[in-house]
């Protein structure tokens, strides 16, 4: 039972390995970008699961829940930052996938490599 | 114990769908499924008690991105033919990232474990002051917009940046395409005019989006929401309305120049309110001293840069999304 | 509240108050001068800081007003002063210097967006430089990249974007692994504040957790900061970015991510994990030596010459990281300083180079011959940069040189061993910027290629020469610097002033 | 009262998640895309409403059934609309309904629907509609997919 | 009225994971665009019982921005369709012009 606990983070840690697989492992530039996104999302999931209380609710405190356990707002707080911080990031870096294939007529990282090469 | 079933059966989807997006080859698959992805993680925030975290990750995961990966999608190319590479480096690489954090996670507190340290410094003072000085019911908003309000403004940079990027790279297109002639706008099949049901009932339901984009936004301070994801509905909902009639008429509805001053306007806007209270003897950032009573000072102060917030992400998103659907295919 | 008591919060709020104004107001030229009087207003404000650092005294300014834990605090000492100052310094004396050469490269449209990224950026680094808390870096750290990714691929080479393209998947997994770093501390200690980190790390009784939040702390930052092994991004950003571009990120942003490495590492890691000093000796000794001299090879082979100091500076960090790893206040001040010297250096350096690229419009170095005779002062500024960069007495680089070299004598005999490999790769630096002069002084310009008579503008040279000579100043009275990197690395060891 | 809401609500509820399974379930099992369709798209609405029926009954008479309704009347628009769109875009580009009769044999003249083909039959469907590529042939009853042609062409034959 | 709202819970969780597999598996591209549709209508179901079952029913404003943004998704794929065909529409008409 004392393993069930802790299926929050073996999943961040799997999702942590397919990311940076994919980044690796993957040449097209928009799937490495999916894979980035993919990386950057396992991190919300190590934090929010920190902030989970049993038998706690959201921390909003209306007028019928004042004396419940709430689960911690901190770590709500940051990953709201580090979701919009993820899709600037991926909309900065599709940008500039667009601007390669404009440039480059192909979003495959080796053949824009032998492209830099030959010149 | 509920919580852990549901999060057992999330997580475990949310791994499947993972693995799936590693192996497709097609990109729009991938995009989809990301979007897949995206809500299961969202529906695993709500289990886990985050509510404001669960409606920006579907707002902004699932929504805004799969759009913008669509839009960049259509300007490049479809498949993923990258050639198998060596798969040892990267499968020894990951499995030694994996195998370090799962090896440093077995003595991490238990899931919902309340004698975690994590419950017993920091959240305690939060969840006690928050009634106390800034009288909020929404403590999450509370600590985004003032207790840790420093941060909100960095993060509204960050997004300021995104779209400064985007305008630098695919900025301004050569007017002759903007002054699209009628005969031409015919042809220009940007737009789902000819698709008679869905153009109806999505134009019908624009406002209806917009609406309630601002209503999360002004009830950020009493049930899930705020600057962030009113701004991304809002977005949204102008982005619908580009989808259904055409980038031109889009552009049309939110002007290019329209949407870049609300960007530098939110910004300026949450800056502003720093510097205000500095000139009114408090610290930056400070709302206690902008009103005659602190907590009133601080309703003022959450609420205005919250405005300022929103309007800066609506901004952003609505500028980044005709950046990507102006840009013609060359 | 004085103005005085401002001064933390506005050398940040300066810049990010401008910024938005510049990207608005499109008329000519307007941008630019937004930038520098907002860059140059910030850096005054971060000299009256070290002003006030450099009597030993640490300024703490509560964000919003909330206490130390519970809300963000600012906490500035004599290593975030010198920080902001090198910071704040190198991106006016670039944004000055870079007016005319920025104006053929980046277009009259895509100016506002670029001159308020740059704002941007200066105030991401400042920002890191100057908070007390571990989340706040990871947002600043986040402003200070993707502004650098949009002044990068601002480039006019197509070579740019694939260039950028890679330093942000790079430098997104750099930060990341920062957050996950800082996600364990905080699932450790429950707080976010550094010094409260600090404090509190040492009651952990589980270290697996804290040894692996350093461990993510640590590669993340050595991705950021093109520590050797990682740095494959770093070349081909400084290469082909506009050159003004160049002259600001080389001299302030890898050594930021440094700054964070010691200010996280002495501040929370050392008092918590018992013989800590060990493992960071042996994580950065190693790739502080190999750094050393994959540098310097790679300068000597490399025809490029924005390219080539590239690679120097691969090496010149070298020296920064074998400093922070000897752990003792010898070590940290020489680190420290030449952080601050190498960032003059490469600076006035990148300057020179811009003008030449100006007046030759290649950087090849071999098609630079008789630079010499043409351009005598550009040339003359990059001669005394290339002493500086071997650490030649009466130049920046010997002061941070010396101070290394003291450290490693007190190693006893693997100091030796150190003092060796310090030795070994200034002579390799002789030979690469001997290349360079050799080229430029002792080779007649070739017959086909056009000929360049007149100097740089004056407008260009005045800036390269300033930097030239505070860098010589600061080599002869080395108060200020090596005061307040001594003053930084007393105050992190703990040891009495 | 109390408990004749509950049973009611209680009704609709499990009503509403047996029609969401056969909605799943159906999904999985139906041999080709438009059947799929059909089955996601009446069950995605049908077990919407009596789901938020159910929930609605619950709420008394608080702000929380208008949501519900909302939600309700939202689902309801869209919904439909969303697999009418879905249906009409995948029959444009080329996918072609394929079912089977009582002998199990393909109809003549019926491909059945192997991706592999869909891209040339696209290439050819594009061709065929080169003189109006945007505004469909208003003639063409592409409004409506084909509905179930098994039973009524079986009636035919019989 | 407990273990009924649980009861729908799971049953809407098995149809998720039965949309699921049918994205992953669905060979044409529309499987896989209906399974994201079917998925983010049954999310929204999701929310709704959910916030009932833990007693906190005001959170049901977050399943209608689920709803809205489901609707989206799949509006956005038809548009990427429309302009996928008139691409390959352009270049038979290029290959057939050469």
């Amino acid at each position: 039972m004392a393993v069930l606990g802790l299926y929050n983070y073996f999943v961040f840690a799997v999702l942590l390995m397919i990311g940076l697989y994919c980044l690796l492992a993957r040449t097209n530039i928009i799937k490495s970008i999916i894979g980035l996104s993919m990386f950057q999302s396992a991190v919300f999931l190590l934090y929010i699961s920190m902030d989970k209380v049993d038998g706690g609710t959201a921390p909003i405190i209306q007028e019928g829940v004042e004396n419940q356990i709430f689960a911690n707002p901190l770590p709500q707080v940051l990953i709201l930052t580090a979701i919009v911080v993820g899709i600037s990031t991926t909309a900065l870096a599709l940008a500039v996938a667009v601007r390669i294939r404009e440039a480059y007529g192909t979003i495959e990282e080796d053949k824009i490599q032998e492209m830099d090469r030959k010149q | 114990m509920m919580t852990i079933v549901f999060s057992l059966f999330l997580l475990t989807m949310l791994v499947i769908v993972a693995v799936a997006i590693l192996r497709t080859e097609n990109l729009f698959t991938a995009v989809m499924l990301s979007g897949i992805f995206s809500l299961i993680m969202a529906a695993n925030f709500f289990v886990l008690d985050a509510a404001d975290v669960a409606l920006t990750e579907a707002v902004i995961g699932a929504g805004i991105s799969t759009v913008l990966f669509l839009g960049a999608l259509a300007l490049t190319a479809e498949y993923d033919r990258s050639p198998p590479v060596g798969t040892w480096v990267p499968l020894l690489t990951s499995s030694a990232l994996g195998g370090v954090i799962i090896f440093a996670t077995f003595q991490a507190p238990r899931l919902g474990d309340p004698s975690a340290i994590v419950h017993q410094h920091v959240a305690p003072w939060y969840l006690e002051k928050t009634p106390e000085l800034i009288d909020v019911p929404n403590v999450v908003t509370a600590v985004l917009a003032s207790f840790r309000g420093y941060d909100t403004l960095g993060e509204v940079f960050v997004v300021f940046t995104a779209c400064i990027g985007v305008m630098a790279l695919l900025g301004r297109v050569r007017p002759r395409r903007d002054s699209i002639k009628e005969g031409e706008f015919k042809k220009a099949t940007d737009n789902l005019r000819h698709h008679l049901i869905p153009r109806v009932v999505g134009k019908m339901l624009v406002p209806f989006i917009v609406l309630f984009g601002l209503y999360v936004q002004f009830h950020g301070d009493f049930g899930p929401g705020g600057g962030f994801q009113a701004g991304a509905l809002v977005a949204a909902g102008v982005i619908l309305y580009s989808l259904v009639e055409g980038g031109v008429r889009g552009r049309e509805l939110v002007p290019e120049w329209f949407s870049s001053v609300l960007v530098a306007l939110g910004a300026f806007t949450y800056t502003s309110v720093g510097v205000a209270s500095m000139l009114m003897g408090g610290r930056f950032l400070d709302y206690s001293v902008l009103a005659h009573d602190p907590v009133h000072g601080q309703h003022l102060g959450i609420l205005v840069i919250e405005a300022g917030v929103g309007m800066t992400v609506a901004g952003v998103m609505i500028t980044i999304f005709h950046a990507f659907s102006r840009r013609g295919i060359r | 509240m004085t103005l005085y008591d401002q001064l933390p919060a506005l050398v940040v709020a300066v810049l990010l108050f401008t910024a938005p104004i510049a990207y608005m107001l499109r008329m000519h030229g307007f941008p630019w001068a937004a930038a520098t009087a907002a860059v140059v207003t910030s850096f005054i404000v971060a000299c009256s800081l070290a002003a006030t650092a450099i009597g030993g005294e640490t300024i703490i300014y509560e964000m919003g007003g909330w206490p130390a834990p519970y809300g963000i605090v600012l906490h500035i000492d004599a290593l975030s002063a010198l920080m902001a100052m090198l910071i704040t310094g190198a991106s006016s004396a670039a944004l000055i210097f870079g007016a005319k050469s920025l104006a053929d490269e980046v277009g009259e449209e895509t100016a506002p967006a670029f001159f308020a990224a740059w704002l941007l950026c200066t105030a991401g680094l400042v920002g890191m430089v100057i908070t007390g808390d571990a989340f706040n870096i990871f947002v600043f750290m986040e402003i200070s990249s993707l502004s650098t990714y949009v002044l990068i691929s601002a480039g006019p080479d197509r070579r740019a974007l694939i260039s950028t393209y890679r330093y942000i998947v790079m430098g997104t997994v750099g930060a990341t692994f920062y957050l996950i770093g800082v996600g364990f501390l905080y699932m450790v200690t429950g707080t976010l504040n550094t010094a409260d980190l600090g404090a509190r790390v040492g009651q952990v009784e589980d270290i697996r957790l804290v040894l692996v939040a350093a461990g993510f702390v640590s590669v993340g930052l050595a991705v950021k900061a093109a520590v050797f092994p990682l740095h494959s991004w770093m070349p081909n950003a400084y290469t082909f970015a506009p050159n003004a571009v160049t002259v600001f990120i080389a001299a302030a942003s890898t050594k930021v991510s440094l700054y964070v490495l010691i200010r996280v590492d002495y501040a929370i890691f050392q008092n918590s994990i018992a013989n800590h000093e060990v493992q960071l000796t042996l994580f950065l000794v190693p790739l502080g030596v190999m750094a050393l001299f994959a540098g310097s090879l790679l300068a000597i082979y490399e025809k490029n010459l924005k390219r080539l100091l590239a690679y120097s500076s691969v090496s010149q960090i070298g020296y920064i990281a074998l400093g922070i790893a000897m752990t003792s206040v010898a070590g940290l001040t020489g680190a420290i300083v030449h952080m601050f010297n190498h960032g003059l250096i490469k600076g006035g350096m990148f300057m020179a180079v811009a003008c030449l690229a100006l007046r030759y419009r290649t950087v090849n170095v071999a098609n630079l011959a008789g630079a010499g005779k043409a351009m005598p002062w550009t040339m003359a500024a990059f001669v005394m940069g290339g002493l500086g960069l071997i650490g030649v007495p009466l130049t920046p680089g010997f002061i941070s040189k010396w101070y290394l070299v003291l450290a490693a004598l007190e190693k006893g005999w693997l100091g030796a061993l150190l003092v060796a490999v310090i030795l070994i790769s200034s002579l390799l630096a002789v030979i690469y910027v001997w290349k360079v002069i050799e080229v430029a002084y002792f080779r007649e310009p070739r017959a086909n290629a056009v000929p360049v008579t007149e100097e740089a503008p004056m407008v260009m040279l005045i800036p390269t020469w300033i930097v030239v000579l505070t860098g010589i100043w600061f080599a002869l009275d080395t108060s200020v610097s090596v005061g307040l990197a001594s003053i930084a690395a007393k105050t992190l060891l703990g040891v009495a002033l | 009262m109390h408990l004749l809401l509950d049973i009611l609500s209680a009704m609709l509820l499990l009503s509403g998640a047996f029609f969401v399974f056969v909605g799943g379930f159906g999904v999985m099992r139906m041999p080709e895309f438009y059947t799929r369709m059909h089955a996601a798209s009446l069950t995605d609405t049908g077990g919407a409403a009596l789901i938020l029926f159910g929930l609605m009954l619950q709420g008394g008479f608080t702000l929380i059934p208008l949501k519900l309704a909302a939600i309700f009347l939202f689902l309801f628009l869209t919904s439909p609309t969303a697999s009418y769109a879905l249906a009409n875009a995948a029959l444009l580009s080329g996918v072609k309904p394929a079912c089977r009769n009582e002998t199990g044999k393909a109809f003549p003249g019926e491909q059945p629907a192997k991706p592999k083909p869909k891209r040339k039959s696209a290439s050819k469907a594009v061709k065929a509609r080169k003189s109006a590529p945007v505004k469909p042939p208003a003639g063409k009853p592409a409004k409506r997919p084909a509905k179930k042609p098994t039973k009524k062409t079986a009636r035919k034959k019989s | 009225m407990e273990w009924i709202y649980f009861v729908t819970c799971i049953a809407i969780l098995i149809t998720m994971v039965l949309a699921v597999v049918r994205g992953l598996a669905g060979p044409t591209i529309f499987d896989r665009v209906l399974a994201v549709n079917m998925f983010g209508t049954k999310t929204v179901l999701f929310i709704a019982v959910i916030s009932f079952l833990t007693g906190r029913p005001d959170f049901l404003d977050l399943a209608l921005a689920y709803a809205l943004i489901n609707f989206i998704g799949v509006f956005a794929v038809l548009l990427f369709f429309q302009s996928r065909e008139v691409r390959r529409a352009a270049e038979a008409e290029r290959e057939a012009g050469k």
